[in-house]
């Protein structure tokens, strides 16, 4: 074996191929969840066609887009017009490397951590990865030589810059009570239990909770990942579709992609910064290991239950067969090494799909904003008080210690 | 390991900023000199600058330049026009620009050849926390009146571009 | 740490509110801003001295580095100790008092804001002399109280004796600046550091020539701020400011700069007999002076004016003469009976409809009782007499002096009888006899008799309830205070007694007396009714030459044929090389560029060829 | 150049002499370019050019002042920026032109 395969090599290449898949998984399927949560909402059955509950119905999606033609209008400018999402899929796209899933496991006596990366400057890599994304966004729009993606795109740029703001000072108050920069070091200062049962996650706890910084955050995520209600770059009644009127096939797809790999990225930021990363919400001692077997407990469960009243012929067949999956995922995190090693992993992704469920909840929900509202709203609400909860939570820090 | 990436990104730098010159449309020079930021970022890692990193994709690729995209965009502007010109700067400026560049590199070889090698790792003092310190006990008047002067380029700013409007 | 900026910090804040947002707050906002800020200093000041464990050793609190270049650095500290402590409670305390009487003094004069973001400004800046922990730091509020002052002299600056007037006491007290900017270079240049606890503890080992000068200088400065021979011009002119500020700037507290900045560098004038000498001798000389001339003063304003020159003069007589803790402990009651004296004055304009020249009031113990009667107070302490606060901080300088050197005991006593003749002509002149002006006096509300009343009280037993010389300790390495001698005081009772006696009779039983003096006197009447023509003096020799000479050396001379005809000739030759060069200047950047490129280039190559001199210096 | 030395690291002087290039290069721009936009940009890769070298050699002297030079460059130079727009802005309204040369006078 050559010297320059070490297990630090291997560990990485294994890291990022698994995180890839998922990661691309979880994209695909996300927009399958979306639609189904929508409908859900709105009182419809959503997609139902591809696969038992459609569940097909992202690869059958995919499968469409790359067969399409992609078409490059004529006076386009063709290089940037092809750079524009590669560069918005790889800007979205490599920031969770540096998101930490759960404490470091050891695999055939080598320790590693549930991280690609783990720099001493995390939280800014983040960021300056984030302020990057604006490119895809503003070239695309502006490449397309056409006027309503143009104006899509200066509205995003605009927009993704003003909301970086508040944003950026809605990050600096739980870094002030985590006194680092590494998103692992802000996820340890989160463990813990105050009163033996309330978690010291930045949002509960600290010298100042930072629960404004949370709600300040989680609006700011809004609008840096374009999504209702400040989706406005792609407000279809004003603007046709936005910065990419213009694109089709794979790199319209890659828009798509670029925003549900934005969403699931900020989710984890959040999750780190605010909800404690890995940490349970309650102590194991208090039995909060069961609670990933008992939550797959009950969807298998549900599943039994639904498949006996079938609403649909075929559910009679499918439910069952889920339920057995989830009923095995259960007896899986029952598992001591199983316990041990991913139980953080489960709670991490759980916060993380919770929110991530909260995105969608609020698509369904809200109409979207004025654009002068929007601007605003940023500027003369938003900054300002972010402001003010920074100084506050200087304050608090300094004092208490 | 070092040398292989200090030539990748050195390489990849001096390519963009070139194109930054011989570029004809300013939209294609931006992106270039957007490249070679970050390429300067990849190598202030190498030289232990994490912060200064950080902050230079932050800063600089993440605002100003998007700034500069912000106006191009805005003004419409396209290729350049040839109207006009200095005798002097295409006469001039070719041998003088070779000269100022010879006597650079001339300088730097015959005095600073000896410098230790830079490997990854060896100085790692950039962090936040280091600048931080820095910046808020020995540097801290600079730093005030740094922060008046981004206040007095913001109301400038605002007063020029509201001019026009009107 | 005990937070002292907090002591500056709440007038800078009531300045910044009223200076920024005065002008469209109601007068009730301004005044309570204005005094709360003074009032809550004040009471912090007390906090900060109840809860201080010893003030023995200055307790010096760094917030940052201010300046920081080579060796020279100076940070931005506060320090407080005993003598800070008294100075604190002198400038907060009588200062919130003087600013509740303005409230009342004020009331119906234009720039109501202004009036008091100013005052709010002269105190952060007189906190910040008082507070700070260098000589730099000293010589910001020293500056800054200046520039009140002189805002403040030309409050009515519509009035172009008032604007003169400020004018006056800014340049005056440029020259005294001029001297403690010199000696703070000869500081550093002699002992590295402006702090005071590093120069205090290196001083005694510096040559006596050195310690002499800078404590020349400094004295300079001192007789610039508080008003001693030969700069005390501009103190009797600076009454044509408002009277409050008469009060508060110019009797209380920001002319006791001066003693502070000696009673502070006492270190350094211990070690310098020569300075210490000097002190003494322009004190006594101003003392003796300023009386002769407040003799004949018809100017109530004025009168006090020259008191407080004379006053300022005592105590640097007890500085000069080793006796720092008696000097400070006479600033302090002076600062009482001073404050009231000014406050009782404004009470008096006030109550004759803005009428300043005293022989056109009289009688007026029936009109403003309060005022007669607290004014009365302030009359006895500055006379000396037994048991008031004057007669305790007197007396000490008076025996430190005749331990001193017994001449000059009997000078500085023979002034305190003048003190007591003048400033009890002045009082029966007011208040006895029958009115002699127009319209109807009247009485002064109650916000500004209520701070008479208060000072009366300090002005008689602020002696005794604020024993200085005992509060300072062994603040000063060397106290020449002379044992206690009954019979010096007896003398400087009798003195002061017959001061007030001999004004009774002049004023009350035989008024007519007064002018047959001075018409017998004759030239000599003239001289010191004139104030010695010392300003006028001052006019000749100092001032007309100074600006005839810049009209026609600087002006003519030098300005319209040296330097215009460098310039023409410059110009003229310019034309010709610009009409050759004028090619460079196209107002294209690009060829701007080139030539920067190529400026560049040669800096290189003659830095390539001279061998590039800091190579070295890498490592 | 001995080769076995760069298995040790890149010596310092190559970044400087990459610094140099760099500051070269934005210095052609400035000089041969028209367009005031670009003109700009190559003023901030000068600007880069010699952050480089404050970085080079505060990993030379293991000190990290170099790096609050940058910091404050880096500040100074978004101001710059800023106002160097507004000014494009501004000259672009009144003239409608971003070619430099035809900038060339002071009058109206």
């Amino acid at each position: 074996m050559p010297d320059f395969i070490t297990p630090y090599l291997i560990a990485t290449l294994v890291k990022t191929a698994v995180l890839a898949g998922a990661l691309m998984t979880t994209l695909a399927y996300l927009q399958w969840i979306e639609r189904k949560v929508i409908a859900h909402v709105q009182v419809r059955m959503g997609p139902s066609r591809v696969g038992p509950h459609g569940l097909m119905q992202p690869l059958a999606d995919v499968i469409k887009l790359i067969t399409k033609e992609g078409v490059i209008p004529a006076d386009v400018n063709v290089f940037f017009y092809v750079l524009a999402p590669f560069l918005a899929v790889f800007m979205s796209l490599i920031s969770i490397s540096v998101i930490p899933f759960g404490p470091p496991v050891t695999v055939f006596g080598y320790t590693t951590n549930l991280s690609l990366a783990d720099p001493n400057v995390g939280i800014l890599f983040v960021l300056a990865i984030s302020s990057m994304g604006v490119y895809g966004v503003a070239l695309a729009g502006w490449s397309s030589n056409n006027k309503y993606s143009l104006l899509g795109g200066l509205r995003s740029s605009a927009q993704m810059i003003s909301y970086e703001l508040p944003m950026s000072l809605a990050i600096a108050a739980p870094l002030l009570m985590a006194g680092s920069l590494s998103l692992r070091e802000i996820v340890n200062s989160q463990g813990g239990y105050s009163f033996g049962v309330l978690p010291k996650w930045a949002i509960f706890s600290g010298p100042f909770p930072q629960f404004f910084s949370f709600i300040i955050f989680m609006i700011s995520a809004f609008a840096e990942t374009n999504r209702v209600p400040f989706d406005l770059p792609e407000a279809e009644n004003e603007l046709v579709a936005g910065f990419h009127t213009e694109y089709s096939s794979m790199k319209f797809a890659s828009f798509f992609m670029s925003e549900y790999s934005n969403m699931v990225t900020i989710c984890c930021i959040t999750t780190v910064l605010f909800l404690g990363g890995w940490h349970p919400l309650w102590p194991a001692a208090l039995g909060s290991n069961f609670v990933a077997p008992a939550l797959f407990a009950l969807a298998g469960a549900l599943c039994f239950l639904h498949g006996l009243n079938p609403a649909r012929p075929l559910d009679r067949f499918t439910l069952p067969v889920f339920g057995l999956v989830f009923f095995g995922l259960a007896g899986v995190f029952l598992v001591p090494i199983v316990v041990t090693m991913f139980m953080p992993v489960f709670w991490f992704v759980a916060k993380t799909g919770f929110l991530l469920f909260v995105f969608i909840w609020i698509r369904a929900t809200l109409p979207r904003f004025r654009y002068d509202q929007l601007m605003s709203f940023a500027w003369k609400f938003l900054f300002p008080v972010a402001l003010l909860n920074l100084l506050l939570t200087a304050l608090m820090v300094s004092l208490v210690q | 390991m070092e040398i292989f990436f200090f030539l990748l990104f050195a390489i990849v730098a001096l390519a963009c900023a070139l194109n930054v010159v011989l570029q004809k449309h300013p939209i294609s020079s931006a992106l270039s000199l957007v490249g070679v930021m970050v390429s300067l970022a990849v190598l202030y890692l190498m030289l232990g600058a994490e912060f200064i990193a950080m902050a230079q994709v932050v800063v600089y690729a993440g605002a100003v330049m998007v700034l500069f995209i912000f106006v191009i965009m805005l003004l419409n502007a396209g290729a350049e026009t040839r109207k006009g010109g200095s005798i002097t700067a295409q006469v001039l400026g070719i041998p003088a620009l070779l000269a100022f560049f010879a006597a650079l590199v001339f300088l730097i070889t015959t005095y600073y050849p000896g410098l230790s090698p830079v490997k990854f790792g060896d100085f790692t003092g950039g962090g936040a926390r280091e600048i931080g310190m820095k910046l808020f006990s020995s540097y801290l008047l600079p730093f005030e009146v740094t922060s008046v002067l981004i206040l007095i380029a913001i109301v400038g700013a605002i007063v020029l571009a509201r001019k026009e409007l009107d | 740490m005990q937070n002292l900026w907090i002591i500056p910090a709440l007038p800078l804040l009531g300045f910044l509110v009223n200076g920024i947002f005065g002008r469209k707050m109601p007068k009730l906002m301004v005044s309570l801003t204005a005094v709360l800020s003074v009032v809550l200093s004040f009471a912090y000041v007390l906090f900060v001295l109840s809860s201080a464990k010893s003030l023995d050793q200055p307790a010096v609190e760094h917030y940052f580095t201010w300046i920081q270049s080579g060796a020279f650095n100076v940070g931005f500290d506060y320090q407080v100790d005993k003598l800070t402590a008294i100075m604190l409670l002198v400038v907060t305390g009588i200062g919130s008092l003087i600013h509740i009487y303005s409230t009342g003094y004020m009331a119906h004069e234009e720039g109501y804001w202004r009036f008091f973001a100013y005052l709010n400004l002269f105190m952060f800046f007189m906190l910040n002399l008082v507070l700070a922990a260098n000589y730099l730091l000293v010589f910001v509020g020293w500056e800054g109280v200046g520039l009140c002052s002189y805002l403040l002299i030309g409050f009515y600056f519509t009035k172009k004796s008032a604007t003169d007037a400020g004018n006056k006491a800014f340049i005056v007290n440029r020259i005294g600046d001029f001297g403690v900017a010199l000696a703070m270079f000869l500081i550093f240049i002699t002992f590295k550091s402006l702090d005071f606890h590093k120069v205090f503890a290196l001083a005694p080992g510096k040559p006596v020539a050195t310690l002499t000068a800078i404590a020349l200088l400094l004295l300079v400065g001192a007789a610039g701020k508080s008003a001693q021979l030969p700069l005390y011009v501009w103190l009797p002119d600076a009454m044509e400011g408002p009277t409050p500020v008469s009060a508060l700037i110019h009797a209380a507290t920001m002319v006791t700069a001066g003693v502070y900045l000696c009673a502070r560098s006492s270190v350094i004038f211990v070690h310098s007999p020569a300075a210490m000498d000097t002190v003494a001798m322009v004190g006594l000389a101003t003392a003796v002076f300023a009386a002769v001339i407040g003799l004949a003063q018809n100017d109530i304003k004025k009168v006090f004016a020259y008191s407080t020159v004379s006053q300022l003069g005592y105590m640097f007589l007890g500085v000069g003469v080793g006796a720092f803790s008696a000097g400070v402990w006479h600033l302090v009651t002076h600062a009482f009976f001073k404050a009231l004296l000014f406050l009782g004055a404004g009470s008096v304009i006030h109550a004759c409809h803005g009428e300043q020249d005293m022989r056109q009031m009289g009688g007026l113990r029936k009109y403003a009782p309060v005022t007669f009667a607290t004014l009365g107070c302030a009359s006895l302490a500055i006379a000396g007499f037994p048991f008031t606060s004057g007669f305790y901080s007197k007396d000490a300088i008076l025996v430190a002096a005749h331990a001193h050197a017994p001449w000059m005991f009997w000078v500085a006593v023979f002034t305190a009888g003048m003190t007591a003749f003048y400033v009890w002509r002045a009082y029966f002149m007011t208040f006895f006899g029958k009115y002699r002006g127009h319209g109807h006096p009247h009485e002064s509300p109650v916000s500004m008799t209520g701070p008479l009343v208060i000072l009366a009280a300090l002005s008689l037993a602020g002696g005794f309830l604020f024993n200085v010389p005992e509060i300072l300790g062994k603040m000063f390495q060397v106290e020449a205070e002379g044992a206690e001698a009954a019979t010096l005081t007896y003398i400087s009772v009798a003195f002061g007694l017959a001061g007030i006696g001999l004004a009774y009779f002049l004023y009350v039983v035989n008024s007519a007396l007064p002018d047959k003096i001075a018409s017998s006197l004759g030239g000599l009447y003239t001289l010191v009714y004139n104030k010695f023509f010392v300003d006028e003096l001052y006019d000749v020799t100092v001032v007309q030459p100074t600006v005839n000479g810049s009209r026609t050396l600087l002006w003519r001379g030098i300005e319209h044929y040296v330097i215009d005809g460098v310039v023409r000739g410059v110009g003229a030759n310019a034309l010709n090389i610009g009409g050759v060069l004028k090619h460079l200047q196209s107002g294209n950047i690009r060829s701007y560029a080139t030539w920067v490129v190529i400026g560049g280039a040669v800096l290189l190559i003659l830095m390539g060829v001279g061998g590039f001199a800091f190579a070295g210096g890498v490592r | 150049m001995d080769l076995n030395a760069l298995v040790h690291g890149v010596p310092v002087s190559w970044y400087l002499v990459l610094s140099a290039m760099l500051f070269a290069i934005g210095a052609a721009g400035f000089v041969l370019r028209r367009n005031i936009i670009t003109v700009f940009m190559c003023i901030e890769l000068m600007l880069n050019a010699v952050n480089l070298t404050f970085i080079a050699f505060s990993h030379e002297l293991k000190s990290v002042h170099g790096h609050i030079f940058t910091f404050f460059v880096m500040v100074v130079a978004a101001a710059e920026a800023a106002v160097g727009l507004a000014i494009i802005l501004t000259v672009f309204k009144n003239r409608s032109t971003l070619n430099i040369d035809e900038v060339s006078t002071l009058k109206n």
